[in-house]
C-alpha cells in the first residue's frame, strides 16, 4: 500500500495505466469466465469448466510483476492465470470448445491450456501436480542464468499433496527462483479447509526456510505490491517465497455446482460478492482517488464485452480438429 | 417371491456400502468430499447422515496419505474403503497399493493382513481431458496381492462390492463412471458375488465377445448389430480381472472357435494382452483366428469430443472385428 | 532428567531395575548386530542389513514407554526397533538367514521384520513408506477406544517423503494417536542431510500443529523421560506429536559400507564412539550413582552374549522353507 | 580398424552419460546419492568431479519431487537424466511421469515437450526383498507418451542411452542391477542404437526365444542347453519394449512356428502378455503351438534365496518350455 501511494506521487501517469491495465485485465477474465458459463448453460461447452470469478486479483496482480518470459504453472481453475500472463481469448475459446485453433488443438481442454509464447507450462488437473514443473523451470532458469523466474499458482487444496513439501524442500535448498502462489478460497471442491488443513500454512513455508507471506487476494493493488517485491527478491537469488493469497470463488466448483448450500451459505457468499468484489475494489478506489472516472471504467467493459464476444464467435465457428489428428503429438 | 427393483449402478455401489456398514461397524469409507458432498459422482449421498463423520470420513486431497492409512486401519481391525475419486489419480497411491498393501501379507509370512478396498473410477467420453479419462486397471492386475474388479451392471456392483469387502486382501474396484446411472435389476434380499466367476451376459455360438466394464454395454451393443446380420455373438465378462476365469473364457473359445476381446484400458501391454494370451494358451488348437484385441487408442485421451470418442472401442469396431473374424 | 532423578527418590527399585533392562535391551541389540555383521562378513547371512548400532538409545527408550500392546512401524534399519518391542532373537536371525523359523517364514528378511504379538506392524524398505501405516493403526486406535497409541520410526532422510506430511496434516486433524519419532543420524546412506534437509524439522511439524521436541539420542534416560511424557500425552487424546532423537550409526549405511570416508571423517565416528555410545553412557552413569557396580553389567553382558550365540546357532541349523511354500501367503 | 573394449554394462551405462553430457550441457543427472557415492550401484562413480555437483545433483530421498523438477527442467530447456535407485520405487513417481512427463506433449498441442530420461533399476535375486526387487516395466509400456528401454548388454546399454538421452521424449530406461558386472564388447568410438530394432542375439531355425534385460543371458544359456540336444534356438532381444519392433519378432515366428516370451516381470498382465499377443496376431497361422510365455512367479519377491530363486525364471524352465513346445 505505501508503495504504491509513494510510486503515484513519482510517476502517477505510468502507474495509472497500470491499474487501468491490471483493471481491464481482471475485467477481461470476469466477462470470459461469465461467457464459459453461459456456454456451459446453453450446453454449447463439452465437459465442465472451473470459473476463477472472484479470484481475478490474485492471478492478474501477480502476473503484473512478471516478465512476459517468466514462467507459470496452473491448475485445473486455470482460465485467469492463463489470461492474465497474456493468453489470447479467441484461442482459450477454441480450446474450451475442443476446437483445432485453441492453445493445445483441442487436445487439452479447459484443464489443460498451456502456452510457450506467454511462458505458461500448463494448467494441470491433477491437484498440485504442477510444483514439480514450476520448481524444476526454476531449476533451468537458475542453471541457465536466464532471470526467469517460474510462478506455481496452486489452491489451499492443493497443502494436502505431499509432492509441495518435497519440492519446497528442494527450492529452498538450492535457492531456486520460483514462488508457490496458494490461492486459499477456503474450499477445495465441496469441503471447508477447516477440515482439511491443520495448523498454519505460512509455518508450513517456514519449515522449509521459506520465507512466506499472506496478503488480502481481492486487493489487487495489494497482491501486485506483495508480488512485485516477491519477484524482485527471487529473481536477485534469494530462494524460494510462498505467498498465501487470501480470496474466494464467486461461483461452484465448477460450472455444473449450482446448489451450494451444503457446504456454504448464500450470506457467506453474498458478502464476498457485495463487499469483496476485486474488480469493483479497485474500480471504486480508482474513482475515490480521482484517477478515473466511471465513464471511462463503463467504456473499458464495452471494449472487452465486444472483445469476448468476438472471440466465442470466432471459437464457436472454428472447425475440430480431423480425426488424423487424434494419434499425433503423442511423441515429439 | 424375491423381489426384484431396477436401480441404477451407483445405486448398487451405495447399496452395498451401506449394506456392509451396517453389519460390521468395523467398516468405514474415507475419501474426498464424500460426506456432505456424497462424491463428486454423487454416489455415497446421505451416507454421512446414517453413519456420520467417522465413518464417511472426508478427507484432505491427500491420496497418499488415506489409502496408507487405510492400510494400517486394515491391519489393525478395521475394513477400509477408500474412495479414489478418479482412477487416474492411482498413480498417487501406487506405493500404498503395490509396495505395502499387496505385499503386507506375504512379506509378514501370513501375519499381518489387509482387507481393504479401494475404490475408483474408469472411462473416458466425459470430456474430462487427458487425467481423468484413464482406466489404469492394468497396473493393478500385474501386481499378485491385489485383486482386481470391474462391476459392468448394477447387479453385479452390489454383489461384487459386498464381496470385496468382506475379502481379507486388499480389492481394487473400478467402477465406470460414465455408467453410474446405468439401471439393472437388483434383488431386494441380500447377495453376494464370487470372485474368480465369469458371468455369461448373452450367449452365441459363433464369436465370443469377452467384454470388461463398460464395454460389456458396447458388447452386448455390438452383438444385437451382429444378430441382425444373422451372427450369434456370446458375450462373457469376467467380472474380475484378477482372479480370472480362465476356464469359462476358453470353453466359450473353443466353442466359437473366434474371440473379442475389448477393454477400456490402452490396447497396449493392457488387461487385452493378458485375456487373449490365457484363452490363445487354453484354446489355441480350436481358434480359427487369432484372438482380436480391442483397446483404447494408445495416445493420451483428448478432449475434443471427436476426437475423445474415436479413441474408445465402440459397437461398430467390435462389429467390423466380429465380420473380420468370420469373414 | 529432573523426573528421573525424582523418581529415583521415591521408587529407587523398580527405577533401578528399569535402567537395568534398558540396559540389557541395548546390549541385545548390540550383540545382535555385531553378530549380524559376522555372519555377512563370514558370508552366511543373503543379502545385506542395516545395523543399528549406535542408535540403541532411540529405540529403547521410546519402547521402554510403550504398553506391549501398542504399535510401532520400523524402517530398513529395524532390527533395534523389532528387539527393543520384544522380539526374539531365534526368530529374528532365522528371519535374517530366510528360514522358515523366522518371523516372517523367511519371506520378508532383514527389512520386513513384523509380527502381531509385539504390536510390530513391520519394518519398510520404502523410506518413509511406514507413515501411512502408523498412522492408520492411530486411526484405529482412536475409533476402538483401545487406548493404544502408534509410534512411527523413520529417519531423517524420510523427511523428503511428501507421504509423511500428508498423514501428519489428517493425525493433527484428527487427533490421532501417534508419534512420529525421527531418528536424525545425520545421513541418508551416503549424503549428509546438511545437503538434503532445508530449514528446521521441529517448524516441519509445528507446520502441521503437531508439538515437536528434540533429544539426545544417545541419552536413553533423556529418550524415555521424553518418550514417557509424550506417550502420555498421545494416550489421553490430545493429537500425535513429534519426537527428533539426535542420533548417529557407528557403522555403514549397510554392512558392506566399509570405507566411508569420502562422506564421513573417521574422527567424527571416532567421537561419537568414544563419547556418544549409548550403552556406555547408561553403564557409566550407573556406575556413578552407585546404582549398580562394573561386575552386574559385565554380568549382562555374559548372559546376552550367550542368548545371542544361542539364538544364531538355532538359526543357522534351522532349515530353509520348502518350495511349497514360495506361493502361499500371497492371499489371505 | 576400430577399437572394441570389453567393459561392464554399469560402466558402458556410466560411459554414454559421460560422453553425453560432454556434448551437450543441458543434460544433467538427479537422484540419491549420486554424486559423492556415485549411487548405490557404484554405476556414477567420478561423474561429479568431471562435472560438478550441479550437472550430478544430490536429492533429497523425494522421488515424485525430483522426478517432477525433472519435467519441468526438461519443459525448460535442460535434458535431465533422473536416477530413481530401484525400480520399485517407480511407484512413487507414476504421477509425475504419467501424468504429466507422458502427456504434456499432446495435451499442449504438440507445443512442449518433454525430453528426459527416468533411469531405474529391475531385477531380483539379490536377496533383497519384495519392496527392492520388482520389475515393473510393464506398467510404463502400458502408457502412451513413453519409451521404455531394457539394455541386455553392455553394446546394447550403451548406445540405447545415448539414443535415450537425444530422444525429444520421456524414455524410461530400466537396467538390470544383476547385471552390471556383465561384460561386453562396446566399440571405442561413437554409436548409437535406434529404438525399436529388435536384435537377433542369436539365430536359430527350431524356435524362438525372446527375451529382455536380464532373460537374454537366461535364453542364451538356455540356447546352449539346447543346442546340446539338438535343438536350434534363436534369441530375440526386443531392446526397446515401446516402440516394439513387433515386425523382427513376427518374421522369426513365422520362420521357427514355435516361440517362448521371457521377461523377468510378473507373468500375468505383464510384457509377455503383450509380446505373446502381437507374435500370435502376426504369425497365428504360422504357429505349430501357442506362444509359452513365461515370466515371474506371481508373488511378492520372497527374501529367502531358495524361494527367491524359485520365482524367476531360469535356463531350466525355458529349456523345458521349448523341448514341450518342439512335442
Ligand atoms: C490429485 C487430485 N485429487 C483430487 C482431484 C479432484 N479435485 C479437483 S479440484 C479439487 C479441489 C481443489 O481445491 P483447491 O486446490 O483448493 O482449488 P480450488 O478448486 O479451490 O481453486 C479436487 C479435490 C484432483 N483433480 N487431483
Ligand atoms: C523411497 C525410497 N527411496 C530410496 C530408498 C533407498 N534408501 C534406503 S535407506 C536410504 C537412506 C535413508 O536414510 P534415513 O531415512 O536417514 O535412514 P538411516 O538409513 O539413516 O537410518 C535410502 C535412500 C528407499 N529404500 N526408499
Ligand atoms: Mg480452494
Ligand atoms: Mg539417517
Amino acid at each position: 500500500m505505501a508503495i504504491a501511494v509513494d510510486r503515484l506521487q513519482t510517476a502517477p501517469e505510468a502507474e495509472i495505466d497500470q491499474w487501468l491495465r491490471m483493471y481491464r485485465r481482471m475485467l477481461m477474465i470476469r466477462l470470459f469466465e461469465e461467457q464459459v458459463n453461459d456456454l456451459y448453460t446453453r450446453a454449447l461447452m463439452p465437459g465442465l469448466a472451473h470459473l476463477y470469478i472472484g479470484e481475478e486479483a490474485v492471478a492478474v496482480g501477480v502476473c503484473e510483476a512478471l516478465r512476459s518470459d517468466d514462467y507459470i504453472t496452473s491448475t485445473h481453475r486455470g482460465h485467469g492465470h492463463c489470461l492474465a500472463k497474456g493468453a489470447r481469448l479467441d484461442r482459450m475459446f477454441a480450446e474450451l470448445l475442443g476446437k483445432e485453433a485453441g492453445y493445445c488443438k483441442g487436445k487439452g481442454g479447459s484443464m489443460h491450456i498451456a502456452d510457450p509464447d506467454t511462458g505458461n507450462l500448463g494448467a494441470n488437473a491433477i491437484v498440485g501436480g504442477s510444483a514439480g514443473i514450476a520448481t524444476g523451470a526454476a531449476l533451468t532458469a537458475k542453471r541457465m542464468k536466464t532471470g526467469r523466474v517460474a510462478v506455481c499458482f496452486f489452491g489451499d487444496g492443493a497443502m494436502g499433496q505431499g509432492l509441495l513439501y518435497e519440492v519446497m524442500n528442494m527450492a529452498s535448498l538450492w535457492k531456486l527462483p520460483v514462488i508457490y502462489v496458494c490461492e486459499n478460497n477456503l474450499y477445495g471442491e465441496y469441503t471447508s479447509n477447516v477440515e482439511t488443513l491443520a495448523g498454519d500454512m505460512l509455518t508450513r513455508a517456514a519449515g522449509f526456510a521459506i520465507r512466506g507471506e499472506s496478503v488480502d487476494g481481492q486487493d489487487v493493488r495489494k497482491v501486485h505490491a506483495a508480488a512485485t517485491q516477491i519477484v524482485e527478491r527471487v529473481r536477485a537469488g534469494a530462494g524460494p517465497a510462498f505467498l498465501v493469497c487470501n480470496t474466494y470463488r464467486f461461483m461452484g466448483h465448477h460450472v455444473g455446482d449450482v446448489n451450494r448450500e451444503y457446504y456454504r451459505s448464500k450470506q457467506e457468499e453474498q458478502l464476498w460478492k457485495t463487499e469483496r468484489d476485486p474488480i469493483k475494489l479497485l474500480g471504486d478506489w480508482l474513482g475515490a482517488q480521482n484517477l478515473t472516472d466511471r465513464a471511462r471504467l463503463e467504456q473499458l467493459r464495452i471494449e472487452v464485452k465486444s472483445e469476448v464476444e468476438q472471440a466465442v464467435q470466432f471459437a464457436l465457428a472454428a472447425p475440430y480438429p480431423g480425426p488424423d489428428k487424434v494419434d499425433q503429438d503423442v511423441y515429439a | 417371491m424375491p423381489e426384484t427393483r431396477e436401480i441404477t449402478l451407483g445405486e448398487a455401489v451405495r447399496e452395498a456400502l451401506v449394506e456392509e456398514m451396517r453389519r460390521d461397524s468395523r467398516v468405514f469409507i474415507c475419501g474426498e468430499d464424500i460426506a456432505e458432498a456424497g462424491t463428486v459422482f454423487k454416489v455415497l449421498g446421505g451416507l454421512v447422515d446414517e453413519f456420520g463423520p467417522e465413518r464417511v470420513l472426508d478427507t484432505p486431497i491427500s491420496e497418499a496419505g488415506f489409502t496408507g492409512m487405510a492400510v494400517g486401519a486394515a491391519m489393525t481391525g478395521m475394513r477400509p474403503v477408500v474412495d479414489i475419486m478418479f482412477g487416474d489419480f492411482s498413480t498417487l497411491v501406487m506405493d500404498q497399493m503395490v509396495n505395502q498393501a499387496a505385499k503386507v501379507h506375504y512379506m509378514s509370512g501370513g501375519r499381518w493382513k489387509v482387507p481393504m478396498v479401494m475404490r475408483a473410477t474408469l472411462g473416458a467420453t466425459r470430456r474430462s481431458g487427458a487425467q481423468h479419462s484413464q482406466s489404469l486397471h492394468a497396473w493393478f492386475c500385474h501386481v499378485p496381492g491385489l485383486k482386481v474388479v470391474l462391476p459392468a451392471t448394477p447387479y453385479d456392483a452390489k454383489g461384487l462390492m459386498k464381496t470385496a469387502i468382506r475379502d481379507d486382501n486388499p480389492v481394487v474396484f473400478f467402477e465406470d463412471k460414465m455408467m453410474y446411472r446405468l439401471k439393472g435389476p437388483v434383488p431386494a434380499e441380500e447377495y453376494t458375488i464370487p470372485f474368480g466367476v465369469a458371468d455369461v451376459k448373452r450367449e452365441g455360438t459363433d464369436v465370443t465377445i469377452v467384454a470388461t466394464s463398460s464395454m460389456v454395454q458396447v458388447a452386448l451393443g455390438a452383438a444385437k448389430l451382429l444378430e441382425a446380420d444373422g451372427i450369434s455373438a456370446e458375450v462373457i465378462d469376467p467380472r474380475t480381472l484378477w482372479p480370472l476365469d480362465e476356464k469359462t473364457l476358453v470353453e466359450s473359445a473353443k466353442k466359437t472357435s473366434r474371440v473379442i476381446v475389448v477393454d477400456e484400458g490402452y490396447g497396449r501391454y493392457g488387461a487385452t494382452a493378458e485375456i487373449a494370451s490365457a484363452i490363445t494358451e487354453g484354446a489355441f488348437f480350436d481358434l480359427e483366428a487369432p484372438v482380436k484385441r480391442i483397446g483404447a487408442m494408445h495416445v493420451p485421451i483428448p478432449f475434443s469430443p471427436p476426437l475423445e470418442d474415436a479413441t474408445v472401442p465402440n459397437e461398430q469396431a467390435v462389429v467390423a472385428a466380429a465380420k473380420a473374424l468370420l469373414g
